[in-house]
């Protein structure tokens, strides 16, 4: 290459020594480039890397660019780690996952509440799988428990960039649904034709 | 990943006494405590599952996991109720006695965050198995932030956790599941045993823990239940 | 890409997950490829990543492949490790070093203990961070394993002078608690207690 590399060339540099996703203000500067100059190298980029055919992928994840391995090599890449990938996540964490990301930034208190059941060890196999992180702590509760909320590696992992990427909590039900929770309540509070019991 | 691999569980349906409808619609209803949890025979439900059961099925592992996990929250909710009332520290429990209208919205949030979740977990595996570049340069000195306070939420967290959750609500514990599961086993090999024969001299906590030892043997097909009906007398019986 | 990714795909992936070189035998077997099949990715992969276009670049040596930068672009790469703010520790890596800081120095196998699962690799990426170093070996416990601290840039990094800067364990943690975390921590110095087999 001559002395003066092109914009492609810089960016995808700047992607290979970054383990972490380099938003397009960060490639911009460091490659003293605008960020016209940068969107078209990423756009060069991106056919360079395609899930087609490479087996290094260019993605857009947590506000940024990062490269990666494609996931149809994903056995051979464990093969050569040596590393078996990680065990998926249960129900449970995702349930977590999906208070936090729609409710949170939220305490343990109020995820347990959410859910229904006492959700601490969940939270805290996701806060070791850097998934879920404390950001602050609520102070108008007892005790000021701390706030939790999703991390970078909550985007990376999704594959999404930002909270905006997913569906509105409004749309996952369906109002067909929303009758029938209406329905089943109005019916299990009808008088029980059992005879109660004492306790 | 389709919708249905996603919610292991969403086609089993219960036909009980007090509810017929989806499984997971039972558990959000009892969670919530609009059904009575001592309505619900849980020998029933054990009984439902093991007959859809089929290991012909792609996720049978995925849904017997499921199956066990909330049968075994089931049985905790059970013994809950029957130990005295647990403190909770939240402020949720002032909220016993919910309108209608609170409860439709509590299920509708929760039912909703269930749908989240799925739609969590397809993008987590479309997105897994893909590794970040290993090309990485260490940072430069006196680039990195140690906060001081998430070291001080750090400790707490780490060193607290070994804690043993609080069972003071529950008075002493004198006896294990695995305790009672031995004295079902030994009574059997007499011939059918009487449930209320076996609780008569124990407390609450006891029998709580006898009946999830009995929903245990069930489950793993060492014991049938048998009761004709509900409230009505209920009797182990030795599988052979 | 389909579910069988090409032999170039996944020499591409294996190269992009390894710092170091990797022999043409290593990447055969990662790959379960033929040492010719590699040869010929790696042919098409020179091609792809070429000195004179791309800014990435496929390398030769110590007797083996290796992706790196091209040295045409090392001006933005040096910026950008200049600019870029370093990924924020995860919540296991604040553990770590709060063990550390207040009970160490100990070592990897008390780190754990204390922690109540295994933290090597949260360590491992700490001191690579220049976070905790090794500071000596424990010779009492068995296999004399090398007892970690916190280093002076793990100051540095908080802000803080000394030990002394960080609220004493006893405002944080209740004296039960901590008296089961160090009977934890003096447990995993003695001989494991299972019993050893015949051999």
């Amino acid at each position: 290459m001559s002395e003066s590399p092109s914009a492609t060339a810089l960016v995808e540099a700047i992607l290979l020594v970054s383990e972490r996703p380099v938003s397009l203000e960060g490639l911009a500067s460091a490659a003293d480039l605008s960020r016209a100059e940068v969107r078209d190298a990423l756009g060069k980029l991106g056919e360079k890397y395609s899930r087609e055919r490479s087996g290094i992928v260019l993605r857009n994840v947590a506000g940024g660019y990062q490269l990666a391995t494609n996931r149809a090599c994903a056995g051979a890449v464990e093969r050569f780690r040596k590393e078996a990938r990680p065990a998926p996540l249960s129900g449970a964490a995702y349930e977590v996952l999906s208070c936090v990301l729609y409710l949170g930034p939220m305490t343990r208190g109020a995820i347990s509440a959410a859910r229904g059941v006492n959700s601490d060890a969940v939270v805290r196999s996701l806060i070791e799988r850097d998934l879920l992180a404390e950001v602050g702590t609520d102070r108008e509760s007892p005790g000021s428990p701390a706030l939790l909320d999703v991390t970078e590696g909550f985007f990376i992992a999704a594959g999404t960039n930002s909270r905006d990427d997913f569906p509105p909590l409004e749309t996952l039900v369906k109002p067909e649904e929303l009758d029938r929770v209406r329905e089943r309540v109005e019916q299990s509070r009808r008088p029980s034709p059992v005879p109660e019991e004492e306790s | 990943m389709t919708n249905q691999q996603g919610r292991p569980l969403h086609d089993f349906n219960v036909e009980l006494e007090v509810y017929s409808g989806p499984y997971e619609w039972l558990l959000a209803l009892l969670l919530n405590e609009e059904i009575e949890i001592f309505e619900v025979p849980l020998r029933e439900i054990v009984g439902l599952y093991l007959d859809s059961r089929s290991m012909e099925r792609e996720n049978y592992l995925e849904r017997d996991t499921d199956f066990a996990g909330s049968a075994a929250a089931l049985i905790l909710l059970k013994s809950r109720m029957l130990s005295p009332v647990f403190e909770a520290e939240d402020h949720q429990d002032e909220e016993t006695e919910l309108s209608p209208g609170q409860l439709v919205e509590k299920l509708t949030l929760y039912l909703k965050v269930k749908r989240g979740a799925e739609k969590l977990r397809e993008c987590f595996v479309e997105n897994s198995g893909m590794y970040p570049s290993a090309h990485t340069l260490p940072p430069r000195p006196g680039k990195l932030r140690v906060e001081s306070k998430k070291v001080s939420l750090a400790v707490r967290r780490a060193f607290s956790r070994l804690v043993e959750p609080s069972v003071s609500h529950l008075g002493p514990i004198t006896v294990s599941i695995q305790d009672l599961v031995a004295v079902i086993q030994d009574s059997l090999s007499r011939g059918p045993l009487s449930y209320e024969e076996l609780v008569r001299d124990m407390d609450r906590l006891h029998s709580a823990l006898a009946f999830a030892a009995a929903v245990s043997l069930s489950s793993r097909g060492e014991v049938s239940l048998s009761q004709p009906e509900p409230f009505g007398p209920l009797t182990l019986l030795p599988e052979k």
